[in-house]
C-alpha cells in the first residue's frame, strides 16, 4: 500500500511578526503539522525570488511566505515589496506548472498563534489534494 | 555626602515607561523599571491593534541606532537591554532623598514560582483547581489561580495569584521541576494574633487558620493583644476596629511601637470601612470586612504570609524618578449603571472588545458574541461613557476613545468581511491628531456609520435575543437593536496617583490625577520627578510616546545636573566582544535527552552520526535534565575551555531557556549570537504528553533536519567587531521658537554645544504675539524668561536672521553651513533638529480680505493685545472653525482653533456680559481636561452651532451684492431646530489652523521625508513621532504637527533626549546584521538606494560607489532581495546561508 | 442651505422680555446631545422633540416654544434629568415652562392650563375633587361648546358606572386647604 | 502643424539618402559621434560602430538584416560613466527600449543620445545572415528593404529570425527622430518624424523641410502590427504548452550548458557579473555528492533550470523581446519565445511594457499599501 503523501512545506517567516506567531502557537500546545519547516528571516522584503525558486527545485511541495500586516512591518514596508515579488513569482512559476496554491503569502500578527496554526493545516490540506511537486524526484537543478 | 548616580527609576513598564525607559539606557544610564504587573508593555500586552495603522509595530521602540544594545524581537515576548533592568510584580513603597540623588524603597511581590526552573508547560495551570476572572482578557473569560500573566511574554514564566491561591498544593504536585515554592513546615512558624471582642469571630478565625497550619493566638481586648504583643514576636495580628478598651487605631499605633515590622490588617464591619482606610494610613498593612468567607479570608491571610517572609523589600539608589503608572478605566458598572454592563455579557467595554477581537483572547480572534458565541452581525459603540459626564463627575474628555471606537469598528468590519454592520453613537468626534481626520474618512468609507447622538441606555430586546438601543436623530427618537455593544469607557486616576502625590508632594489636578506644572506635560513641582504618559491624563500613543521622551529628558536633565555620568562603562567581558567571524565555524551540538526519552523515539547513534558528519560540526555533547538546576551547571561546566566558537543547545522548550542564552555564552567565552537553542522535542513534551507516532512522524529524521537547519542558521552568525564611527558631539537645531529653544535648553543642559538658527530677528517664534493659554497662563513671561535663559547659556550660539545654506552627512557626522555670504559658518553637528515651527493658514474664505470685521484668530489676538478691541463697543461676534482645515487639501485637524476661539470668546463675554458670541463648529476639539473650558463656555451663554462641511455658513459682507446693511451676516443652518439662522455681527473670526513651513530643500538633503501638508513625517507616528526613517534627523512643534505650546515643548524635550542619545558619546558603534556591497559585483543600478527605507544608501561621489551607512543600516535586506546579482548581502542571512538553510529544511529524503 | 421651514431667525435677537432669561440660565450648558430626548417616554407624541425645545430656549424663541406642545407633554418621570450628561435640571426646567405657559395664558399651552386651574380649584375649595363642578368651571373658562359634547359620551359611562356625581358635595373639607394654596402663592411670588 | 519632415531624393537610392541624412546631422556641431550600423570592411559583418569623421558613414548600413548586438549595450557602455559629449545613435526600436530600460537601471544616460530610430524591418539570425549574404554575393541591405516592404520574402534560403517575426512593435517609438520606412514609396526621399524637442530642432538645423504625414503609414503600421501581434500570439501558445511542466521546461532547455551566452547578449540583463557565476554558486564539492545521494542522480553542471527561472524573474519585466538571447545560444535553444512569452505575462501583471517611458519605474521598485490583495492569503 502506498503510503499518504506527507507534503512538505518551507516557510519563510519574518522575525517580528509570523515567527512570534509560531512560536505562540508552539506554547500554547496548538497543534499543527509538522510538515512545514521554518526559515527565520528579518523581514519578508529580504526573501530573495532565488530562495523560493530553489525551495520548490529542491522538491519543496509548498513555499510559504508569511510576515506582517501592512501597516505593521518593523522595517516600514517590507512586506509590500515582498508582496508585489510574490505577485511576480507567482506569475512566473504557474508557467512551469508550479501552481499558485503552493505559493502562498499571508499576513500573520505577532498574536495570531491560532491562524498560524489554521494557515500550516489548511496548506497542508490544499497541497495533499494538489498532491506532490513533480522537482521532489527528479534530477532537475 | 551626596552620591553620584547615573541611574533612573521608571515606575510603570507600558507604552510610556518602556518608551522613558529605552531611550535613557540608550543614553547610558542604567534603569530600573518596575511594574505592578507580572510582565512588561502594560495595556498594550492587550491590544493587538491600534490606530491608526490598526496593527501593532511596538517593536518600533527599540533601538534604531547601535541596535545591538536591546533583543531584536516582538517587544510583546520581552525586552532586553543591557541597561534595563526590569522589576516585575514589584511596588514601589518609599521614595526619599532629591533630585540626583532619590533612595527607593521597592517591595517586590512574590509569586512563588521560580523563573529559572518553570518551564511554563502549564501542568500546574492544568491541576489548579482555583478559577478567577481573567482581567487579561478583560474579564471574558477565566484562569487559574496560578497562570502565565501575558500570553506572549518569554520566558513563559508562572506566577500565582495570591489573593485567590487557597494553597491547595496541587500544583507543587505536578510540577516536573520543582518551580514552586509552597512550603507547609513554615507555616508553624508563622504566629497569628487574632484580637477581637466576640469570642465567635476568635473562635471561627483560630479553627481556621490554625486548621492550616499556621500558629494562631487570641485576644478579647486591646489591652490584652497589647500584652502579648509586648511579651513574644508575632507575624500577624488581625486587629478589630472597634476594641471594647480602645481604639483599634490606638491599638495599632502602639502595637507597631512595640514591633514595627509587624503585619496589622484591620477586621472592620462594612460600617467603618472609612475608619479602615485611616487606619491604612496610621500604618496598617490592609483591612478586611466582616463577616468573613472562608473562601476569601485563606487567601487573604496567604498573601500576607507569603508577603512577610518572602516578599523583598530592596532599595534603589536612583538619580531621578519617572512616575508613568498610566491610568485607570471607569467601570460603567458603578453607579446607575444605564447600559446594562455586569448584567447583559453583550455589553462589553471597549478593552473587552480589543480581546474579543485578539489572537490571544478568548475566543482566538473570532468576532462572536460572548453571551452564545454566536457570530455578530451589528454592533455599537457607545461613546463618552464616564466621559464629558458631570452625572459621573467627568467633566473631561478621554481623547483616545473617538478613534479607539472608530478603529474597533473598522476592524469588525475587516474581520466580518464587510458583513458586520457597525454604528458609533458619539458627540464630538475628536480627530486633534495630524492624521486623524483622514482616519476618520477612511472608517466613513468602510461603510462605519455614525450618529451623533448620546445613547440614553441599552435594554434588552423584547425576545430577549439581542441588545436594544434608543437614541434620537433628527427625526426624533429611535430604537434600534444590536448584538454587541462596545462602551467606549473614560479614563480615571491611576490607583497609585494618591499615594505618589502623598509621598511625594505631588499636585493633583480636580480630578484626582497627576498633575504636572503650567508649560510643561512632565514637570512636577518635586525636581527630579517626571510624569509620563497617561498618568496626567489618558493619551494615545503618539502623545504618551512623546510625553515619555520629554519625562526622560527631563530625568537625564536631573541626573547629568547632578553630576551622574552619562557614560556607560563598558564591558569588561572579553568573550561577549569576541570576533568568531575570523574563525571557521566549529559548532558544538549539546542535545538533552531527557533521561531514556529521547532514545525510546529515535536512533540516537544514527543521528549523532549523521550529525557529526556536518563539517561545521566539532562535537555532540549528550547531557540530561537541564531544567533541573543541577543538569543545567553541569551543563556549563562542560563548556568550559571547549574550543568551540558556536554552540547550539537542542532541547524542548528551547523558549524556557531564551533569557538564560547569555549564562551559556559566558560560561564557553563567546557571544551571546554565537549559541543558539533550539526546539527538537515535539510540543507537547512536557505536558507529559508522549509523541503519537501515527500523527507525528517524530523520528530520527525530524530531529536530525531540525538540528541541521540550526547548525546552517549558526553557520551563517557573524559576530566581528562593530565599525565605530567618531561622533561630532553639538546638535543643529533649525527655528528658535518655543520648540527650538526648548530643544536647545535641554541639550546645552546636558553640556553639549549647540547652534540655534533663526531667521528672524528675535527668537521667540509664534509666541511673540500670542497672550495667554486658555488656563491663563502667561505666555509672554515664559518666552521672556526662556529667551533669558538661551542667551545666558554659553554653550548655546544663537544665529538669529540666519538660515541653513546648504546640509550633508549623515547621523553624528552633519556637516552645514549656516547664513550665506561672508557671514557663512561651517557647523559640524552630531544631530539636526528642526523646530521650523508653523504659521497660521491663509484663507480666502467667508469674506475674508473683503471686510476688516472679518479677520483671523491670530489678528485678532494681536489687536485684542494690543487694546484694538472694545469689547465693549461690540454686541456680536461671530466665530467659525476649521476654515479650509479638516478637508482635502488640508485634511487635518489645527488642534489649537478650538481652544482660541473659546478663549477668545469667553474674554469677550467675561469683558461684556451682553456681548453675543457665536461659535459656528464642526466638533469642537477640547481632549483631555479642556474639555472644561468648553462647558465653562457654554455656561457662560456663548451659542454653538454645528455645521457639516455639505452644508458650510456663509457669509455677506457689508456692501456685497448692493447690500446696505452695515453689519456682518452670516447664514447657517441649525439642525437641531431644523432651521437656517442669521447671525449679525460686529467681528467675524475665523480660525484658519496651522500650515507648516519645513524647508523641503534641507529636508531633502537631510533624506528625511516631508508628508503630504508639508510637516515632517515621523519614522512612525505612534512609536518614533519626533525622528525621521533618517537617522539623527529629528523635528518638534508645529513643524511635527499642529500643537499647543506645552505640547511643542514636550516634543522639544523629547527629541532633544533622542538627540543627545546620538551625541553623547564619543562614538556610535553600528549594528552587527547589517548589509554591506561587494563593489566587485556592484553594476551601481541604484535598486537599493531606493529600496532602502532608512536611507542608508547613497552614492560616494569620489567613487561612484554605493556605499552603505551602517548607522542608519537596519539589516531588513530590501537592499539584498532587490540586488540581482548579490552585490548586497546581509552580514547575517546571506544567500549561501540561506540556500544551506533550504538544503537542510529538505533534509533526508 | 436654506431650510424649509422658511425665513431665517436673526441673532442677535431683540431682548424685548427676559422672560426666557432664568431658564436659559439653568440650561446653558447643554451640549444637544440628545439624550433627553432618547429618554423621553412621551418624545414620540411631541411636536418638538425637547433636544429642539431646549435648543430653542437658548436660542430664545419664545414663540415656537409656547407654540409647542412638548412641555405640556412632560410627564415629569425625571428619566432625562437622572441622564443628562450636563446634569441639568430638565424636568424642573419643564415645569418652569408650564408655568411660564399658563402665566401668559399661552394660547397652546390654555387647554391644559385652564383644565390644572379648575382642577386646582375645585380641591382648594372642597379639600378633594369634585368632578363635576371640576368639568363645569373648565367648560366655562374654555368657552366653547364643543368641548363639553365631546366629553358627554365619558360623562354619561362613568355617570352610569357611578364613578362620578350629579350632586354637588355639600360637605364641609374636613382639613380646610385654602391656607395651603395661600402659602404657595405667597411663595411663588416671592421667587 | 505636423511633426513630419521631408528630405528630398537626392539621386541614387535610399541607403544614399539615409547615408546623407547621416552625414548632415553628424555634421552638426552638437553632434560629436555617431553610433551606427556599419559594414565591416570585409563587407562580410556589419557591427555598431562609433563613427566620428562623416565621410566613413559612406559604410553606414542602416537597413542591413544583421543584428549581431543589441546597441544598448554599447550605449551603456558610452555613457554610464558620465560622457562629456554628445552622440548621435541610429537604433532599432528594440535596442531604443533597452535603452530605456537601462537608463531606469542607471546603466544609461539619455541626455548625451540622440535618438534616430529606423522602421524596423526584421533582421537575421547571425548565422542566417551569413547565408543571406552568400546568397545575394554582399550586401543587398536595400533589396531587402524592397523585399520586406512589399512582403516578399527576402531570401530564398533562410527566414528572419524568430523574434523579429512575431515582434509587433516595429515603430521606434522612444526615438527622438523616427525614420519612417513603413507606409513610404521607396522611390522618394526619407520621410522623418519629429518625436521630441530635440528631434526637432535637429531636423530644423539640418534644413529638412516640413512635410505631411504620409498617407498610407498609419494603415500600414496597424494591419502590420495586427498580424505580428496574432504570431506572437500563437507562438505564446505554442511555447506554453512545451514547457507548462518542469519536466517539460527541462526538455525545452536540456540543450543548455551553462555558458551564460544568453545573458551577455541580453541587453537587459545589466549585472556585471551574474550571481550563478559568482561564489554564491561555487558550491562546496561535498554538497554535490549531498544532492547526487538525495535523489540519485545530479545533472552536471548543476542549476541550469534554476538559473534560466531566475533570469527570467529578475530580466522578465524588462525583457524587450529583441532576440539576442536565441542568437547568442550555441546550442539553438528558442529562448526568445520563452522570455518573451513569460515577460508578457510578468509586464501585463504590473500593467508595465519594458521601454515604453523612462518614466515607468520598474515594477519591483515601487508599491503600494492597497494593491494586490488577491495574492495574499490560502484563497479560502
Amino acid at each position: 500500500m502506498e503510503e499518504e503523501f506527507e507534503p512538505t512545506i518551507i516557510a519563510f517567516v519574518c522575525n517580528w511578526c509570523t515567527y512570534t506567531a509560531a512560536d505562540l502557537a508552539g506554547t500554547s500546545r496548538l497543534v499543527y503539522p509538522p510538515n512545514v519547516r521554518l526559515i527565520r528571516v528579518m523581514c519578508t522584503g529580504m526573501v530573495d525570488p532565488k530562495y523560493i525558486i530553489k525551495a520548490f527545485l529542491e522538491g519543496a511541495d509548498a513555499v510559504l511566505v508569511s510576515g506582517c500586516h501592512p501597516g505593521d512591518c518593523h522595517y516600514i514596508n517590507g512586506n509590500l515589496k515582498a508582496r508585489r515579488r510574490m505577485r511576480l513569482l507567482k506569475e512566473v512559476l504557474s508557467v512551469f506548472g508550479i501552481e499558485p496554491e503552493r505559493l502562498r503569502l499571508t499576513w500573520i500578527g505577532a498574536s495570531d498563534g491560532i491562524e498560524f496554526a489554521d494557515t500550516i493545516k489548511e496548506m497542508v490540506a490544499q497541497v495533499k489534494r494538489i498532491g506532490p511537486n513533480a522537482c521532489k524526484h527528479q534530477t532537475v537543478v | 555626602m551626596a552620591e553620584k548616580s547615573g541611574s533612573a527609576l521608571v515606575i510603570g513598564a507600558g507604552i510610556s515607561g518602556l518608551r522613558s525607559a529605552i531611550d535613557l539606557a540608550e543614553t547610558g544610564y542604567h534603569v530600573f523599571l518596575v511594574d505592578k504587573a507580572p510582565h512588561i508593555g502594560g495595556i498594550l500586552e492587550q491590544l493587538d491593534h491600534q490606530f491608526p495603522t490598526n496593527r501593532c509595530g511596538m517593536c518600533k521602540l527599540l533601538p534604531a541606532v547601535e541596535p545591538d544594545q536591546a533583543s531584536q524581537q516582538c517587544l510583546r515576548r520581552g525586552l532586553f537591554h543591557g541597561n534595563i533592568e526590569i522589576l516585575a510584580s514589584a511596588e514601589v513603597m518609599d521614595i526619599s532623598g532629591e533630585a540626583g540623588n532619590f533612595c527607593a524603597t521597592l517591595h517586590q511581590h512574590p509569586t512563588l514560582v521560580d523563573p529559572n526552573r518553570c518551564m511554563g508547560c502549564g501542568q500546574c495551570a492544568e491541576a489548579c483547581p482555583v478559577e478567577v476572572k481573567d482581567t487579561f482578557n478583560a474579564g471574558l473569560s477565566t484562569r487559574k489561580a496560578i497562570y502565565q500573566p501575558a500570553p506572549q511574554a518569554l520566558p513563559g514564566t508562572h506566577v500565582i495569584d495570591l489573593s485567590a491561591c487557597t494553597h491547595c498544593g496541587e500544583c507543587v504536585s505536578v510540577c516536573p521541576t520543582g518551580a514552586i515554592r509552597m512550603a507547609a513546615a513554615d507555616r508553624k512558624k508563622f504566629k497569628i494574633l487574632v484580637a477581637d471582642e466576640a469570642s465567635s469571630v476568635r473562635e471561627q478565625l483560630q479553627t481556621l487558620m490554625a486548621g492550616e497550619g499556621f500558629l494562631v493566638d487570641t485576644a478579647e481586648s486591646g489591652e490584652a493583644a497589647l500584652e502579648k504583643l509586648k511579651s513574644e514576636a508575632f507575624h500577624l495580628v488581625l486587629l478589630d476596629i472597634k476594641m471594647p478598651d480602645m481604639e483599634g487605631v490606638d491599638v495599632l499605633k502602639e502595637a507597631l511601637a512595640v514591633q514595627p515590622s509587624l503585619q496589622v490588617v484591620m477586621t472592620t464591619a462594612c460600617a467603618a470601612v472609612q475608619s479602615a482606610v485611616e487606619s491604612i494610613k496610621a500604618g496598617a498593612a490592609d483591612y478586611l470586612v466582616k463577616p468573613f468567607s472562608e473562601d476569601f479570608l485563606l487567601p487573604q491571610i496567604y498573601r500576607f504570609y507569603e508577603e512577610s517572609g518572602k516578599g523583598r523589600q530592596r532599595e534603589l539608589s536612583v538619580g531621578a524618578v519617572i512616575i508613568a503608572t498610566g491610568c485607570r478605566y471607569f467601570n460603567p458598572a458603578e453607579g446607575k449603571d444605564i447600559f446594562g454592563y455586569g448584567l447583559y455579557p453583550d455589553v462589553v467595554t471597549h478593552l473587552a472588545f480589543e480581546r474579543l477581537i485578539s489572537g490571544t483572547g478568548p475566543f482566538g480572534g473570532r468576532l462572536v458574541r460572548p453571551s452564545d458565541r454566536r457570530p455578530v452581525n451589528k454592533i455599537a459603540w457607545i461613546q463618552c461613557v464616564g466621559s464629558r459626564d458631570l452625572q459621573t463627575d467627568s467633566d473631561f474628555c478621554s481623547s483616545i476613545c473617538c478613534m479607539s471606537a472608530v478603529k474597533e469598528a473598522m476592524l469588525a468590519r475587516e474581520i466580518g468581511g464587510g458583513q458586520v454592520e457597525t454604528v458609533i453613537f458619539h458627540m464630538d468626534l475628536r480627530v486633534f491628531e495630524k492624521p486623524f481626520q483622514q482616519y476618520l474618512d477612511d472608517a466613513k468609507r468602510s461603510g462605519v456609520r455614525f450618529q451623533r447622538c448620546r445613547v440614553h441606555s441599552v435594554a434588552c430586546s423584547e425576545d430577549g435575543a439581542r441588545l436594544a438601543i434608543r437614541y434620537v436623530d433628527m427625526d426624533g427618537a429611535r430604537e434600534a437593536l444590536f448584538d454587541l455593544v462596545v462602551l467606549s469607557v473614560g479614563q480615571r486616576p491611576a490607583e497609585d496617583a494618591e499615594k505618589f502625590s502623598e509621598m511625594l508632594g505631588l499636585e493633583l489636578n480636580p480630578w484626582g490625577y497627576l498633575a504636572p506644572r503650567p508649560f510643561s506635560l512632565t514637570e512636577t513641582s518635586a525636581p527630579g520627578v517626571f510624569l509620563g504618559g497617561a498618568v496626567s491624563g489618558l493619551t494615545d500613543i503618539n502623545d504618551a510616546v512623546i510625553r515619555a521622551g520629554a519625562a526622560a529628558c527631563g530625568a537625564s536633565k536631573a541626573i547629568h545636573k547632578s553630576g551622574g555620568s552619562l557614560e556607560t562603562v563598558e564591558s569588561a567581558d572579553d568573550g561577549r566582544d569576541r570576533d568568531i567571524n575570523r574563525e571557521e565555524p566549529n559548532i558544538l551540538v549539546i542535545l538533552c535527552v531527557c533521561g531514556d526519552r529521547l532514545k525510546a523515539l529515535i536512533d540516537m547513534d544514527v543521528l549523532l552520526d549523521r550529525i557529526q558528519t556536518e563539517p561545521a560540526v566539532s562535537q555532540c555533547l549528550e547531557v540530561d535534565g537541564l531544567c533541573s538546576p543541577d543538569g543545567w551547571a553541569k551543563m556549563l561546566e562542560e563548556l568550559k575551555d571547549k574550543p568551540v566558537n558556536r554552540i547550539l543547545l537542542a532541547t524542548c522548550a528551547a523558549n524556557a531557556y531564551a533569557h538564560r542564552r547569555l549564562e551559556i555564552a559566558d560560561a564557553a567565552g563567546l557571544p551571546e549570537a554565537a549559541v543558539q537553542i533550539k526546539d527538537v522535542f515535539p510540543s507537547d513534551w512536557f505536558a507529559g504528553g508522549a509523541p503519537a507516532k501515527e500523527q507525528t512522524p517524530y523520528n530520527t529524521g525530524y530531529v536530525e533536519r531540525c538540528l541541521k537547519l540550526a547548525i546552517a542558521g549558526l553557520k551563517g552568525i557573524h559576530w566581528g567587531p562593530a565599525e565605530k564611527i567618531p561622533v561630532y558631539q553639538s546638535a543643529l537645531i533649525i527655528g528658535g521658537g518655543i520648540a527650538g529653544m526648548t530643544a536647545a535648553l535641554a541639550i546645552a543642559g546636558h553640556g553639549f554645544r549647540v547652534d540655534l538658527v533663526e531667521k528672524a530677528e528675535q527668537l521667540g517664534g509664534n509666541l511673540n504675539w500670542l497672550g495667554r493659554t486658555i488656563d491663563g497662563a502667561d505666555v509672554a513671561e515664559r518666552l521672556q524668561t526662556t529667551v533669558s535663559r538661551v542667551n545666558d547659556n554659553s554653550l548655546i550660539h544663537v544665529h538669529l536672521n540666519s538660515t541653513v545654506a546648504d546640509i550633508r552627512g549623515s547621523v553624528g557626522r552633519f556637516q552645514s553651513t549656516i547664513g550665506e555670504g561672508k557671514n557663512a559658518q561651517t557647523g559640524h553637528h552630531g544631530a539636526v533638529l528642526l523646530a521650523t515651527g508653523g504659521v497660521e493658514g491663509a484663507t480666502e474664505s467667508y469674506g475674508y480680505g473683503k471686510s476688516p470685521a472679518v479677520m483671523t484668530q491670530k489678528a485678532f489676538e494681536t489687536a485684542r493685545s494690543e487694546g484694538r478691541i472694545d469689547p465693549a463697543a461690540l454686541s456680536s461676534v461671530a466665530m467659525i472653525q476649521c476654515v479650509d482645515c479638516r478637508e482635502p487639501p488640508r485634511n487635518y485637524c489645527s488642534r489649537v482653533c478650538c481652544l482660541s476661539s473659546l478663549k477668545h470668546a469667553m474674554y469677550l463675554k467675561e469683558q461684556n456680559p451682553d456681548l453675543s458670541v457665536y461659535i459656528l463648529y464642526r466638533d469642537m476639539m477640547t481632549p483631555g481636561f479642556y474639555e472644561t473650558y468648553y462647558t465653562q463656555a457654554r455656561r457662560k451663554g456663548i451659542i454653538f452651532f454645528p455645521y457639516t462641511p455639505e452644508a458650510k455658513p456663509e457669509v455677506v459682507v457689508p456692501g456685497q451684492n448692493g447690500d446696505g446693511a452695515s453689519r456682518l451676516r452670516i447664514r447657517a443652518n441649525d439642525p437641531i431646530i431644523g432651521q437656517s439662522v442669521e447671525i449679525e455681527a460686529d467681528l467675524l473670526i475665523l480660525a484658519t489652523g496651522i500650515t507648516p513651513v519645513l524647508p523641503g530643500d534641507l529636508m531633502s538633503k537631510l533624506r528625511a521625508e516631508v508628508d503630504e501638508h508639508g510637516f515632517f513625517k515621523e519614522a512612525d507616528f505612534k512609536w518614533r513621532p519626533v525622528e525621521s526613517l533618517a537617522a539623527g534627523v529629528f523635528a518638534c512643534g508645529l513643524a511635527l504637527s499642529p500643537r499647543l505650546i506645552d505640547e511643542s515643548m514636550a516634543s522639544a524635550e523629547a527629541a532633544a533626549m533622542r538627540a543627545v542619545r546620538m551625541i553623547n558619546r564619543q562614538y556610535l558603534t553600528a549594528g552587527r546584521k547589517i548589509a554591506v556591497v561587494r563593489h566587485s559585483l556592484c553594476s551601481g543600478c541604484q535598486l537599493c538606494i531606493s529600496a532602502c527605507p532608512y536611507g542608508a544608501r547613497e552614492i560616494d561621489p569620489e567613487f561612484g560607489r554605493i556605499e552603505v551607512n551602517p548607522l542608519k543600516c537596519q539589516g531588513c535586506g530590501a537592499c539584498a532581495a532587490i540586488c540581482p546579482n548579490s552585490a548586497t548581502v546581509l552580514a547575517e542571512g546571506s544567500e549561501t546561508e540561506m540556500f544551506e538553510m533550504i538544503d537542510a529544511a529538505m533534509g533526508p529524503v | 442651505m436654506l431650510s424649509a421651514t422658511g425665513s431665517p431667525t436673526v441673532y442677535p435677537e431683540e431682548k424685548a422680555e427676559d422672560l426666557l432669561g432664568p431658564l436659559q440660565e439653568k440650561l446653558c450648558a447643554c451640549i444637544q446631545c440628545g439624550t433627553c430626548t432618547a429618554s423621553c417616554r412621551n418624545a414620540h407624541l411631541m411636536d418638538f422633540t425637547p433636544r429642539r425645545l431646549w435648543r430653542l430656549v437658548l436660542m430664545g424663541q419664545t414663540e415656537e416654544i409656547f407654540h409647542s406642545k412638548t412641555f405640556a407633554l412632560c410627564s415629569a418621570c425625571y428619566y432625562c434629568t437622572l441622564r443628562c450628561p450636563r446634569g441639568l435640571p430638565l424636568t424642573d426646567a419643564m415645569n418652569l415652562l408650564k408655568q411660564l405657559g399658563a402665566k401668559k395664558d399661552v394660547a397652546g399651552y390654555r387647554p391644559n392650563a385652564r383644565f390644572y386651574g379648575s382642577f386646582l380649584d375645585s380641591v382648594r375649595r372642597h379639600g378633594r375633587i369634585n368632578e363635576v363642578e371640576f368639568m363645569r368651571r373648565y367648560f366655562i373658562l374654555m368657552k366653547n361648546p364643543a368641548i363639553p359634547i365631546k366629553f358627554t359620551p365619558l360623562g354619561i359611562r362613568l355617570l352610569r358606572k357611578k364613578k362620578i356625581s350629579m350632586l354637588p358635595n355639600k360637605r364641609k373639607p374636613e382639613y380646610p386647604l385654602d391656607q395651603f394654596f395661600q402659602r404657595v402663592e405667597k411663595l411663588e411670588n416671592q421667587q | 502643424m505636423t511633426d513630419w519632415y521631408k528630405i528630398d531624393r537626392q539621386g541614387g537610392d535610399r541607403l544614399t539618402d539615409i547615408r546623407q541624412f547621416l552625414k548632415s546631422v553628424l555634421g552638426l556641431e552638437s553632434v560629436s559621434a555617431m553610433l551606427v550600423p556599419r559594414q565591416l570592411p570585409t563587407k562580410d559583418a556589419v557591427m555598431p560602430s562609433l563613427v566620428s569623421r562623416p565621410v566613413l558613414l559612406d559604410d553606414a548600413d542602416p537597413l542591413a538584416p544583421a543584428f549581431a548586438v543589441n546597441s544598448a549595450k554599447n550605449i551603456s557602455q558610452l555613457t554610464r560613466k558620465g560622457l562629456d559629449a554628445n552622440i548621435a545613435a541610429v537604433l532599432r526600436p528594440c535596442e531604443i527600449r533597452a535603452h530605456i530600460e537601462l537608463v531606469k537601471l542607471h546603466q544609461s544616460a539619455s541626455e548625451p543620445v540622440l535618438i534616430i530610430g529606423m522602421d524596423c524591418l526584421g533582421a537575421f539570425s547571425n548565422r542566417c545572415y551569413q547565408a543571406f549574404l552568400e546568397e545575394n554575393e554582399g550586401p543587398a541591405s536595400e533589396a531587402f528593404c524592397r523585399a520586406r516592404l512589399s512582403g516578399a520574402e527576402p531570401s530564398n534560403t533562410v527566414e528572419i529570425s524568430p523574434a523579429c517575426r512575431m515582434c509587433e512593435q516595429p515603430i521606434p517609438e522612444g526615438a527622438d527622430i523616427i525614420l519612417g520606412l513603413y507606409g513610404i514609396s521607396l522611390d522618394e526621399g526619407l520621410f522623418l518624424q519629429a518625436r521630441t524637442e530635440r528631434g526637432k530642432e535637429v531636423l530644423d538645423n539640418i534644413g529638412a523641410r516640413g512635410a505631411k504625414a504620409p498617407e498610407q503609414r498609419e494603415q500600414v503600421v496597424q494591419s502590420l502590427i495586427k498580424e505580428r501581434t496574432e504570431k506572437r500570439d500563437q507562438v505564446f501558445e505554442e511555447t506554453a504548452a512545451a514547457v507548462n511542466t518542469i519536466e517539460k521546461l527541462s526538455e525545452y532547455l536540456s540543450g543548455c550548458v551553462n555558458c551564460y551566452n544568453c545573458r551577455v547578449a541580453c541587453p537587459a540583463c545589466y549585472c556585471r557579473e551574474c550571481v550563478f557565476t559568482t561564489d554564491v554558486f561555487d558550491h562546496d564539492p561535498l554538497q554535490y555528492l549531498k544532492w547526487s545521494e538525495r535523489k540519485g542522480a545530479l545533472k552536471m553542471p548543476t542549476d541550469t533550470i534554476f538559473y534560466h527561472i531566475t533570469r527570467l524573474v529578475h530580466m522578465g519585466t524588462a525583457c524587450v523581446g529583441c532576440g539576442q538571447c536565441a542568437n547568442a545560444c550555441p546550442n539553438d535553444i528558442p529562448l526568445t519565445q520563452l522570455f518573451r512569452m513569460v515577460a508578457h505575462r510578468t509586464q501585463a501583471a504590473f500593467d508595465y511594457q519594458a521601454g515604453r517611458s523612462a518614466d515607468e519605474p520598474p515594477p519591483l521598485t515601487i508599491f503600494k499599501e492597497e494593491e494586490f490583495d488577491e495574492i495574499v492569503g490560502l484563497g479560502s
